[in-house]
């Protein structure tokens, strides 16, 4: 279709999808409603099996085949980008050697966040059942506070502080101690996915049962799966090159 | 309070999106992207959902980006 | 409270595929390509095992589990359910078994990307799984989205071909797209009755009159399902992605993943919102819509000469048959449905691997290049052929099968028309396939002239897809066709077959026998016997639409070109014009799909106005 | 302010649609799918957002209370966000795929899947 055509049968669709939308709205209750069904029951599951963070207990204990699904989900996506990109025929790594231009001041700055980022990481892991955050949000900070070291010009020592298997079986064997954990509780005759480990005492390190148990293995699956992301575009935009002689397909 | 709060944050966010998808660039993009991040970050904060903030502005305006200008500079340097 | 053995089959048919997968991915590094086709071949049999003990499970009624041990208590949980009957039940165990002859094939392929390829089949795999025994609106979307996520990357996984990965990004792209919709629509939902399990929303909605807000959310939500069932006009990407993935790939994705939308919508209409839109008018959106799917694939699948290209077209098509036939919303509709999806499933794996062999003897997939150059001698003639006929109905073949109940419960419903419609699509789609056949395997009729050049698909010759051209055709190969093969004529002259189908579409169309079970453990009342089997009416459409298969397969052979101004050359220049409107051009897609979706809600929601 | 957050997250859905089929770049568009999908988010959120509600985390100190926001739309965002970084990884790495054997990522010279 011309760019034209293209626009009209967008604008059409676009403004139908936008009258349905109106309609919907018109029945939605009031925003800031403080009636919330799910919120009822919600928080106090969390209650009964102490956690203070209401989110991380529908994350790893309540709603926890979601949160498997979404581990899974990263494990595929981080399989497919690293077969995606992995070096093609004719493609040879580029000796690195500094990975640009660095002013020293950059290089220290990076030096001195490295072990600070590792640290925020992995007390985000830590304390994902008690305070904001968690697995999740530990585990991305964990995986781009290697890759601080790329700022730092330090390509090569980037290098040999990833190698990358080991990150891979990171990602694999978290994301399978996330379902075997599951099947714990499903071999104990409380179901898949149950919170089967002792309570503890609430708003303490040690309570909420599974959910940190879950947390930091889904922040090791993360942080693992993190740097294979990250290592395959670095590895792209500075590691491998090609000599365009390809064939044209155009 | 809360109620401007929200409306700011949202209509930040209304704009920052808009300026993401029409920005011309995509290196450029790369940066607007990870503002636009921030704002939903703030929105997220403003929501009371910390939890969402966190992730948002570790992936929204860190990871996502980073890649993202990562692409751009792959494909840039072979295009030169 | 005591569970029985039979609910732990549920999330273990899930969890069993995801250990499995990061267990290839940890040996992959040292041990060899024969262990990872080992351990990917166990888990998908374990996996195959795990659900035809669940449909064995379900015979009475359903197999309900809590996961996390969040029983309800006065109908109210905050955990997810796996809910599984004998119709989801069979649909984990269709996905397992593609996957397994998939591998099969596989057994000495894809060198390049081995491992990888392994851990995301199987994660492929527990994402259908997990998708189909779900009971819970939002963890259908997670389920979905890992079937999503591994398929688009397996999609691709041909970096070198430039087809390969462009067809994988258009796949990837619009179907993120549509996903996020329905994500909308979730939400939209959830705003109203606070809750995410079928049961409780049902269970909510029920007695409400539909209004902006359930139409809305019905229409946004099934966006992403029809988009993966591919319904046109939200088609465009299937024909690309089944052009162009890895041959195994194309068995899962055409047998079983698309057809996957076509379950997701039928789940979700009859579980949650069956009573506040009213049956007519969802009957008469998805006739429409089906039969504007079924024309378009027939049409295009007969244009075609890149042969994947060719059998994408007629799923297509026969996705646009299976609409119809849920548009029915009758549990004989449904079963019809099942029978020809379980029966599709086999005949159209067996013949993407057919073509797939092409590929990797002749590296070619066009018409015209393969053009007697295999020879009837070869065991893939007749397999194909035999595929094709099926294909188009033959009986006792399962597509046959499933065609004549779908049409038996269209006359019933008051279309006997329909089939007509039946008849003419599973004709000219086989016909398309048989023509092909007889081009490529016999050498009959015309050599087709050369690929012209707006149609470039197809005209750089391909790399096989296995390391070396192949030589002489592995037997695993062979019988992962011939296992397909006999899997689809199974389900035609079994009658135990179509009798579990028939109950277990009572099942999934009994809203409140599925909320009583799911949430306050109620038994299912026994379903009564199905009389889903074959009759003279529906052998004697079968026949039809095979003996007029073979006529437009005869009369396409042997006909030449027409002049130019010929009636049937501007029948031809019809046929080019909806062939433009598959360009290829993701922005074309979007603008299809949203444009596709209003359509949807004004069929929908117009009718609803006060 | 009823409906404001609702028509904020429709927008935000639409004007990324609208970014995917105006980009000339598919980096354009991989991004523009994110910004479509961080509607979902808004969407999610103003759900379960109440008026003086707490957040849902009751840190060591504080005392559990039942006024929060929903804690289960925020858990389905945080999924939604990792949803998003994965299919923008996947999608990008298609990108640099489509440019090595296509030599373009603009998505009007793409011809090769026609017809």
């Amino acid at each position: 279709m011309s760019r034209r055509a293209r626009l009209l049968v967008f604008g059409l669709g676009a403004a139908g999808l936008a009258v349905m939308f109106a309609f919907a709205v018109a029945g939605m209750p009031p925003f800031g409603t403080s009636e919330h069904l799910y919120r009822d029951l919600a928080v106090p599951a969390a209650l009964q099996h102490r956690t203070a963070n209401v989110v991380s207990s529908v994350n790893f204990d309540q709603r926890a085949l979601d949160t498997l699904g979404e581990e899974v989900i990263l494990l595929s996506s981080v399989i497919g980008t690293a077969a995606l990109l992995r070096p093609t025929r004719g493609e040879v790594r580029r000796p690195t050697t500094r990975g640009g231009h660095v002013s020293d001041s950059t290089t220290l700055v990076s030096y001195l966040l490295l072990p600070v980022t590792v640290l925020i990481g992995l007390d985000v892991v830590a304390h994902g059942h008690l305070t904001p955050g968690g697995g999740f949000q530990g585990g991305v900070v964990l995986a781009t506070a290697v890759h601080l070291l790329y700022l730092a010009g330090r390509y090569e020592s980037l290098e040999r502080l990833r190698p990358l298997t080991w990150y891979v079986w990171t990602e694999g064997l978290s994301a399978a101690s996330f379902a075997v954990i599951g099947l714990v509780g499903l071999a104990q005759g409380s179901g898949f996915l149950a919170n089967v480990a002792p309570l503890g005492s609430f708003q303490s390190l040690l309570s909420a049962g599974t959910v940190p148990i879950l947390n930091v293995v889904t922040g090791a699956a993360v942080a693992g799966g993190g740097v294979v992301l990250l290592a395959q575009f670095f590895g792209q935009a500075i590691g491998t090159t090609r000599p365009p002689t390809r064939r044209s397909t155009s | 309070m809360s109620a401007v709060l929200i409306v700011v944050a949202l209509t930040l966010v209304a704009i920052g999106a808009a300026a993401v998808v029409f920005t011309p660039e995509p290196a450029r993009q790369a940066v607007t992207l990870s503002v636009f991040g921030i704002l939903l970050t703030l929105l997220f904060f403003v929501l009371q959902a910390p939890d969402v903030a966190l992730s948002q502005l570790v992936v929204g305006t860190a990871l996502v980006p980073l890649m993202v200008m990562l692409t751009v500079h792959k494909i840039n340097r072979r295009h030169r | 409270m005591y569970r029985g053995l039979a609910s732990d089959l549920a999330p273990l048919a899930v969890a069993l595929p995801i250990v499995m997968a990061c267990a290839v991915l940890v040996v992959q590094r040292w041990a060899s390509r024969r262990l990872a086709d080992l351990l990917a071949m166990v888990a998908a049999v374990a996996a195959l095992g795990l659900s035809a003990a669940l449909v064995a499970a379900t015979k009475d009624g359903r197999v309900v589990t809590w996961s996390g041990g969040w029983e309800p208590r006065d109908g109210r949980s905050v955990g997810i359910v796996l809910v599984v009957d004998q119709l989801s039940a069979g649909f984990a165990c269709l996905a397992a078994g593609l996957t397994c002859c998939a591998l099969l094939y596989s057994w000495r392929y894809l060198e390049a990307a081995h491992g990888h390829y392994h851990a995301l089949m199987l994660l492929f795999l527990a994402g259908m799984i997990g998708f189909v025994l779900t009971g819970d609106l939002f963890n259908m979307f997670v389920f979905f989205e890992l079937m999503g996520v591994s398929a688009f990357a397996l999609t691709g996984l041909h970096i070198e071909e430039p087809d390969s990965v462009q067809g994988s990004l258009n796949f990837a792209l619009i179907n993120s797209l549509g996903a996020y919709l329905s994500l909308m629509g979730i939400g939209l939902l959830y705003a109203r009755t606070g809750q995410l399990g079928f049961a409780q929303l049902g269970a909510k909605l029920a007695g409400h009159p539909a209004d902006g807000l359930i139409v809305g959310a019905f229409v946004l939500v099934t966006i992403g399902f029809l988009v993966k069932a591919a319904m046109a006009p939200m088609h465009f990407w299937l024909a690309d992605a089944h052009a162009v993935a890895p041959t195994p790939v194309c068995v899962l994705m055409s047998g079983v993943m698309v057809e996957m939308g076509v379950y997701a919508l039928a789940r979700v209409y009859l579980t949650v919102f069956a009573t506040s839109i009213p049956a007519p008018v969802v009957q008469r959106a998805f006739l429409t819509m089906g039969l504007l799917t079924a024309a378009v694939g027939s049409l295009m699948c007969f244009a075609q000469r890149h042969l994947k290209r060719l059998l994408a077209y007629s799923t297509i098509a026969h996705v646009g048959l299976f609409l119809i036939g849920f548009a029915l919303l009758s549990p004989d509709g449904l079963a019809g449905v099942a029978l020809y999806v379980v029966g599709h499933a086999g005949v159209k794996g067996a013949l993407f691997l057919l073509v797939g062999l092409l590929l990797d003897r002749f590296q070619s997939l066009d018409e015209g290049k393969l053009f007697g150059r295999v020879g009837g001698r070869h065991p893939a003639c007749w397999m194909f052929l035999l595929a094709a006929l099926a294909l188009a109905g033959l009986p006792p073949s399962g597509p046959g099968l499933g065609k004549a109940i779908t049409e038996e419960a269209a006359s019933a419903a008051g279309y006997p028309w329909l089939s007509v419609v039946f008849v003419l699509v599973s004709a000219v789609t086989g016909a398309a396939v048989l023509r092909a056949g007889l081009r490529v395997f016999l050498g009959r009729g015309h050599r087709p002239g050369p690929i012209e050049p707006a149609h470039q698909i197809g005209a750089e010759p391909k790399e096989p897809e296995t390391e070396h051209p192949l030589r002489r055709t592995p037997l695993t190969m062979l019988v992962a066709i011939g296992a397909l093969l006999a899997g689809s004529i199974v389900v035609g002259v079994v009658p135990a077959l179509a009798q579990a189908v028939g109950r277990g579409a009572v099942f999934f169309s009994d809203q409140a026998g599925y909320f009583n079970q799911a949430l306050f453990a109620v038994p299912a009342a026994p379903a009564p016997a199905s009389a889903a089997w074959w009759s003279w009416s529906g052998i004697l459409l079968g026949a039809a639409s095979t003996v007029l298969a073979m006529i437009i397969a005869g009369i396409s052979l042997h006909v030449r070109p027409p002049e130019r101004g010929h009636f049937r050359s501007r029948m031809i220049a019809g046929v080019e014009l909806v062939r433009r409107l598959h360009s290829g051009h993701i922005g074309d897609y979007v603008a299809w799909l949203l444009f596709g979706a209003a359509v949807l809600a004004a069929l929908i929601g117009l009718p609803l106005l006060p | 302010m009823r409906i404001f957050a609702y028509a904020v997250a429709g927008w935000l859905v639409l004007v990324g649609a609208m970014g995917i089929l105006r980009s000339r770049n598919l980096i354009q568009a991989t991004v523009s799918l994110s910004v479509a999908q961080s509607g979902t988010y808004v969407l999610l959120l103003a759900v379960g957002y109440q008026w003086e509600g707490a957040a849902p985390v009751f840190s060591p100190g504080s005392t559990p209370t039942s006024d929060v926001v929903d804690p289960v739309v925020q858990a389905m965002a945080l999924t939604d966000i990792v949803v998003s970084a994965t299919v923008t990884a996947l999608l990008l790495a298609l990108t640099i795929q489509i440019e090595k054997t296509h030599h373009t990522v603009d998505p009007d010279k793409l011809q090769q899947l026609k017809g």
